[in-house]
């Protein structure tokens, strides 16, 4: 995969504080396009943080958020998925009262531009666009085979294609960079290794992700690179190998005694 | 001239501030607007006018039997319509709605079975007036901010320093939690209901007793006024609730003299409105951050 | 679900639901002008198509965006006021009236959703019931202005090319049809659009909307908007209908009626609130003993419904299969 | 396929209601006459004392040999709930009805004006025994009222201000509705002029259902007022006696005849005493037709004192039986145009309707003493 250097999203000295406490301090990291860049950590140590902050979920205290080269912390979330980055959640937050293609024509809300008067005489445009995106929503259910549930309801789809949906539902935003958070959570083996090749699949499409997630399993597989965050602050950088090895990463996550086992572990992962 | 509306105006408010309780003690421990507690109030003047005028009790014990029946319909509404909403974990609208259902079913069951005229009610603390400087201060007035002030302080002796009362904050703080550690999460629910109604029960009995009238639908507009009050103060809040019950008496007296009598609801609920825009967790209510 | 091959029912196909169309406009056109029906069942299928329209605009905001708005009556009063005082001072025809009154509603609308738009839940529902009461406190004590307690009568009735609506002619019936017609597509189209598809988003979960870039703040006023707009429309309709206005004609019971109409029938369901406006009001004229306690039933309606059929009778996932534009490609699906 | 099934049974449930509550027609003849009124709700008291009436009224004639020789009088009650609209929906269910020729009734001023229009349009002649509101007869040929015109009921009050009470200075307290504020409105800003020995102190308006009076009794109390006439209903006035004589209690208060009923005295109890009353039916006056019809109106109805309003219904009935017997003829019409030249003498005193359908009535003045109403004896003052 040649990826071209320029980052398409740069993250500068980025932190924030909630009263006393400093959830985010000081991380610098940097995505180029067509990267999978992992972001893990033990868990409260701010990853789901910092993606609020590049969603504009939270106003960062201080540092900046280049994307494509602008400067987008403290813009609205609209403006940052209309920028062309979309997210997923932590636990999944579909539409559930909703049908399947509903909930990924929603993702197209910011691309789909007829107005009010459009829609009310369903004017040639309305008619155009309409189908247009119901056409590419349901494309995109085929590419990721969930076609089948067009009509259905997403409570009734097992937890794994749940996930995919929202997935989808993130392409459907037209994004390039998708913020993938710990889509592996709750999954059974086979599960996780059908989402890493279904990962490897987005990026030959175009995509760039960003990963949030605790499987070192998929993780040291599936990326390019991989930071690691505790207490907040960066503590390491670098291709999974490294990581694999690094003595922060092993205090952080397993602390001082059990140094050994984690080593083997890591190797025949 | 100021003073007398003062005085008529705390009178007021601190009956509004009996009703507001009932509101904070529900929704600190069930995050719930109890919309049926105007109905409940006006359910507890009707049962003290029924014991009295009917029996011979005097009108102390009209209102402990009131206080003990409102009490058991408002457990009973809680057992019947509102703990399987809770067991099935349905939407926070779902609760809302069905005590707005319960609401109307208890106002116009009262209608029907008392008729909608309005009816007598004998006068409370009967003891004459009597003048300090240029203010008239009538005994009713004076029994009914002392019974109202001990109930009060009943309430908070309760929430405060009683077992049951921990229980009831531990709920307010985390049901789980709490049903973690062994507070059967249910029972406190209904015993907070049970306060609920018996506070609104001697309330309606106090008001009735100072107007010496009774109506099926005098639970509307009261309860309205209530809630503006208890938001006011921090809905939640006991402390919250006496305060704003205070301040929105006063407003309703004072608009009542000097602007008119035609705007006397009025004034409650631009307070309402005011306060949920501007602060809508109230004077002493904190702000809630909404976790991802 | 088994829903996953799109089942041919019998009304899909395009003759069959264009000839059922056929048939019930004839039936409904030709229904009061029979003779069948006294004045009186002309009145109350006038009422029916009146409640539909006034709970189809509840149902938006509540059924489809999530709002609870238990002032609803406050928007229709909005309306009618308007438009019965245009015809008191102006003397203006009712097409005009009607639909000053529509979007006077509408920015009183957005007045009340502006700044309550970012409270929650029960907040919002209290918030639109002190509403509700102070439209009324306002057109009590303007006296000079509304006619206060003594109100607005011998308000004209609409009058189409000559002819001067009455029950008797059906004048008011073919009027309420059409109107209800309207915002009955009007409401389709809005529901099965973009629009439509961030109020679900909103009410099924607002912080995932936000993140999929619908600005939920202004979706909430906009669906606040029309939902009032409408209800004045309706709120027009009435008082030139009952030729009467006083504070009281949409108080807090209107209210009641037509949300216990939305959760009826079905909150999110456009067939659901014509189902919950048919029983609804006609219960008490058939029932007669019952129209003493139809207040207690509209409440026992709230709390059972609640308990046992949150969605209502028509509402909850549909079984029918998504209707996809002409053209779109479903791979069989 | 489930909730197919649901919705058919549901709207075969509302056909064969339709057809239920369309009725049967009958083919006997009598002659039936619509009394509608508030059944149920805050007024039913009233709404029940026209029924009452009419019945006892109409059993009275049928005895007598009922009318145009021997056809019975039927009554058809309609409860309008006191709503303008329900009112709207029953008139047009009366104009469809052919075998109603008449009807007695709408209470309040408001309702009855919402009604009117339909009664008048298809030409079903109305009498009110209660509306007030001064243009409520204006609305048409067939609409009449049996029932004091307001400012000749407000001039009845100042009489008896100045007479009875040899007031001085008069405050005026009104309830926020169609009929408080005209009648106040009348009294202060028409009648008042011609009392110069009467000086209008002060006027407050209160919220219909209001029980707390306190701060509008201090505003009163300001204006230093010897007597108070108070234009609501018992449902105000009685509490208003109570709080205001709590402390002022030798002020006088003066009601008008829709507050004169039992209720009256069951919600002011002692502090009633000396409230005094214009009232054009007086249920202990010595007239004999005055005491057969309390007497049996008592009997028929447990115990029950008929009310002004109810007397006026009961001579509404009369007066379209009498109109009927006069035009020789239930023709509607008939009955509209024979009403114009009716001179009826019944329980409320001789009356007569005017080209527009007012009624012009005599006053008796009525106080309460030690819990019961008395006569004023108008000679001795």
């Amino acid at each position: 995969m040649e990826t071209k250097q320029e980052p398409i999203l740069e993250v500068k000295n980025l932190s924030i504080q909630f009263g006393g406490l400093k959830a985010v301090d000081d991380v610098n990291f940097k995505v180029n396009r067509g990267e999978i860049v992992s972001i893990i950590g033990p868990n409260g140590a701010g990853k789901t943080t910092v993606f609020n902050m590049l969603t504009g979920v939270y106003q960062p205290t201080n540092g900046q958020i280049f994307f494509k080269g602008e400067e987008i912390q403290g813009k609205t979330p609209q403006n940052i998925v209309k920028a062309g980055m979309a997210r997923t959640f932590q636990n999944i937050r579909l539409f559930c009262d909703m049908r399947v293609i509903q909930n990924v024509l929603l993702g197209m809300h910011t691309n789909t531009d007829y107005n009010f008067f459009d829609l009310v005489f369903h004017t040639p445009k309305y008619r155009k666009l309409e189908r247009e995106k119901q056409q590419k929503a349901v494309d995109i259910l085929k590419f990721l085979d969930l076609d089948r549930y067009l009509h259905d309801y997403p409570t009734n789809l097992p937890y794994g294609d749940q996930r995919k949906v929202e997935i989808a539902r993130a392409i459907a935003t037209d994004a390039q960079l998708l913020l993938l958070d710990e889509p592996a959570a709750g999954m059974n083996p086979e599960e996780s290794e059908e989402l890493l090749s279904f990962i490897r699949s987005l990026v030959t499409k175009g995509f760039t992700i960003v990963l949030i997630e605790h499987d070192m399993n998929l993780v040291m597989n599936i990326s390019d690179r991989i930071y690691v965050i505790d207490h907040g602050r960066k503590i390491a950088e670098g291709l999974p190998q490294e990581i694999a090895t690094n003595k922060d990463v092993i205090v952080a996550y397993l602390g001082e005694e059990e140094e050994e086992d984690q080593l083997e572990e890591v190797e025949h992962a | 001239m100021i003073l007398q509306q003062v005085f008529d105006g705390l009178t007021l408010g601190i009956v509004y501030a009996l009703i507001a309780v009932g509101y904070s003690l529900v929704f600190g421990v069930l995050r719930l607007v109890n919309f049926a507690h105007g109905a409940t109030y006006a359910f507890g003047a009707h049962i003290a006018m029924v014991v009295v005028v009917s029996t011979n009790f005097g009108l102390f014990w009209a209102i402990i039997i009131s206080v003990i029946m409102t009490g058991l319909m408002t457990m009973f509404m809680d057992r019947i319509a509102l703990r399987p909403l809770r067991a099935k974990k349905s939407k926070g609208i779902s609760a809302l709605i069905t005590t707005i259902g319960c609401s109307y079913i208890i106002q116009n069951a009262l209608m029907i079975v008392f008729g909608s005229r309005s009816k007598w009610f004998p006068k409370i603390f009967d003891y004459g007036n009597f003048q300090i400087g240029n203010v008239l201060v009538k005994s009713t007035q004076v029994g009914i901010i002392t019974v109202s002030v001990v109930l009060l302080l009943l309430l908070t002796f309760i929430v405060q320093k009683t077992k049951i009362g921990l229980a009831m904050r531990a709920v307010q703080q985390n049901a789980k939690a709490a049903s973690l550690m062994g507070i059967d999460v249910n029972r406190v629910i209904s015993f907070t209901f049970f306060l609920g109604g018996a506070s609104a029960a001697v309330a309606g009995s106090l008001i009735s007793g100072y107007y010496q009238i009774v109506n099926p639908q005098m639970g509307f507009i009261a309860g309205l006024k209530a809630f503006s009050a208890a938001v006011l103060g921090g809905i939640g809040i006991l402390h919250g609730a006496v305060f704003g019950g205070l301040v929105v008496g006063l407003a309703e007296s004072f608009a009542a003299f000097y602007i008119g009598g035609g705007y006397r609801d009025a004034v409650a609920f631009i307070i309402l409105i005011v306060v949920l825009i501007f602060r809508p967790n109230g004077l002493f209510g904190k702000k809630v951050i909404e976790k991802v | 679900m088994k829903h996953n091959n799109a089942k041919k029912n019998l009304l899909d196909t395009k003759p069959k639901k264009i000839a059922a169309l056929v048939v019930m406009v004839a039936l409904v056109l030709y229904l009061p002008k029979s003779g069948l029906l006294s004045p009186y069942l002309v009145r109350i299928l006038t009422m029916i198509s009146l409640y539909s329209m006034l709970s189809l605009s509840l149902n938006l905001l509540t059924g489809f965006t999530g709002l609870v708005s238990i002032g609803h009556a406050g928007f229709c009063a909005v309306g009618g006021y308007t438009s019965a005082l245009m015809w008191q001072y102006l003397g203006l025809p009712w097409l005009v009236t009607a639909i000053c009154g529509m979007i006077m509603a509408g920015v009183v609308g957005l007045m009340l959703a502006a700044p309550t738009s970012r409270l929650s839940g029960s907040y919002l529902t209290i918030a639109t019931l002190g509403f509700g009461e102070i439209v009324k406190m306002i057109a009590l004590n303007w006296q000079s202005f509304t006619g206060g307690p003594l109100g607005v009568n011998h308000i004209e009735r609409p009058e189409f090319f000559g002819i001067t609506l009455t029950t008797f002619n059906g004048g008011f019936f073919y009027l309420s049809i059409i109107l209800t017609a309207l915002v009955t597509l009007f409401v389709y189209r809005i529901v099965n659009s973009k629009m439509g598809r961030a109020f679900m988003a909103i009410r099924d979960d607002s912080l995932a909307a936000t993140m999929m870039g619908v600005d939920v703040t202004a979706y909430k006023m906009k669906s606040f908007v029309i939902s009032a707009a409408i209800a004045g429309l309706g709120g027009a309709f009435y008082v030139h209908f009952v030729r009467f206005l006083d504070p009281n004609t949409f108080n807090f019971d209107i209210s009641i009626i037509i949300i216990s109409i939305v959760i009826l029938g079905g909150t999110g369901s456009i067939p659901g609130s014509f189902l919950g406006a048919a029983l609804l009001i006609s219960f008490p004229e058939i029932l007669r003993f019952a129209s003493e306690y139809r207040f207690i039933i509209y409440g026992l309606i709230l709390v059972l419904m609640m308990r046992f059929k949150p969605e209502g009778i028509l509402g909850g996932h549909s079984h029918r299969p998504f209707r996809l534009m002409k053209g779109v490609e479903s791979y069989g699906n | 396929m489930k909730k197919r099934i649901v919705l058919v049974a549901l709207l075969s449930l509302l056909i064969c209601g339709f057809a239920f509550a369309n009725g049967s027609s009958e083919t006997q003849k009598p002659v039936k006459i619509a009394v509608v009124g508030p059944l149920t709700g805050d007024f039913a008291e009233y709404g029940m004392g026209f029924k009452n009436a009419a019945v006892l009224r109409a059993k009275q004639i049928n005895e007598a040999g009922g009318v145009l020789g021997g056809r019975q009088i039927e009554i058809v009650d309609f409860d309008d709930k006191n709503s303008g609209e329900e009112a709207a929906s029953i008139a047009e269910r009366i104009a469809g009805n052919k075998d109603i020729v008449g009807v007695v009734g709408h209470f309040a001023s408001g309702v009855s004006m919402a009604a009117a229009p339909t009664y008048e349009e298809v030409g079903v002649p109305e009498i009110s025994p209660s509306a007030s509101h001064p243009d409520y007869s204006g609305m048409g040929k067939y609409i009449f009222r049996n029932n004091s015109l307001i400012d000749v009921e407000a001039n009845e009050t100042l009489n008896i201000a100045s007479k009875v009470f040899k007031a001085k200075r008069v405050a005026v307290l009104a309830v926020k509705t169609d009929w408080g504020v005209t009648t106040a409105d009348i009294l202060i800003n028409t009648l008042a002029k011609d009392h110069p020995e009467l000086e209008i102190v002060g006027y407050e308006e209160i919220l219909d259902g209001l029980t707390d009076f306190s701060s509008t009794i201090t505003k009163l109390r300001s204006y230093k007022p010897d007597t108070i006439i108070v234009c609501a209903m018992y449902n105000i006035l009685g509490p208003f006696a109570n709080q205001y004589k709590d402390i002022d209690s030798k002020i006088n208060l003066i009601g008008f005849s829709n507050a004169y009923s039992e209720q009256l005295i069951k919600l002011a109890q002692e502090d009633g005493n000396g409230i005094a009353l214009p009232a054009i039916f007086f249920h202990e006056s010595p007239e004999a037709k005055v005491r057969s019809f309390v007497d049996n109106y008592k009997k028929d109805y447990n115990g029950k004192i008929p009310s002004s309003l109810t007397a006026q219904a009961y001579d509404s009935l009369g007066m379209f039986a009498q109109a009927i017997e006069e035009a020789g003829s239930a023709d509607r019409k008939a009955i509209k145009e024979q009403l114009y030249k009716i001179e009826y003498d019944g329980v409320a005193g001789v009356t007569y309707f005017d080209e527009i359908g007012d009624a012009y009535k005599t006053f008796n003045w009525l106080m309460i003493e030690d819990g019961k109403f008395t006569l004023i004896d108008k000679s001795k003052l």
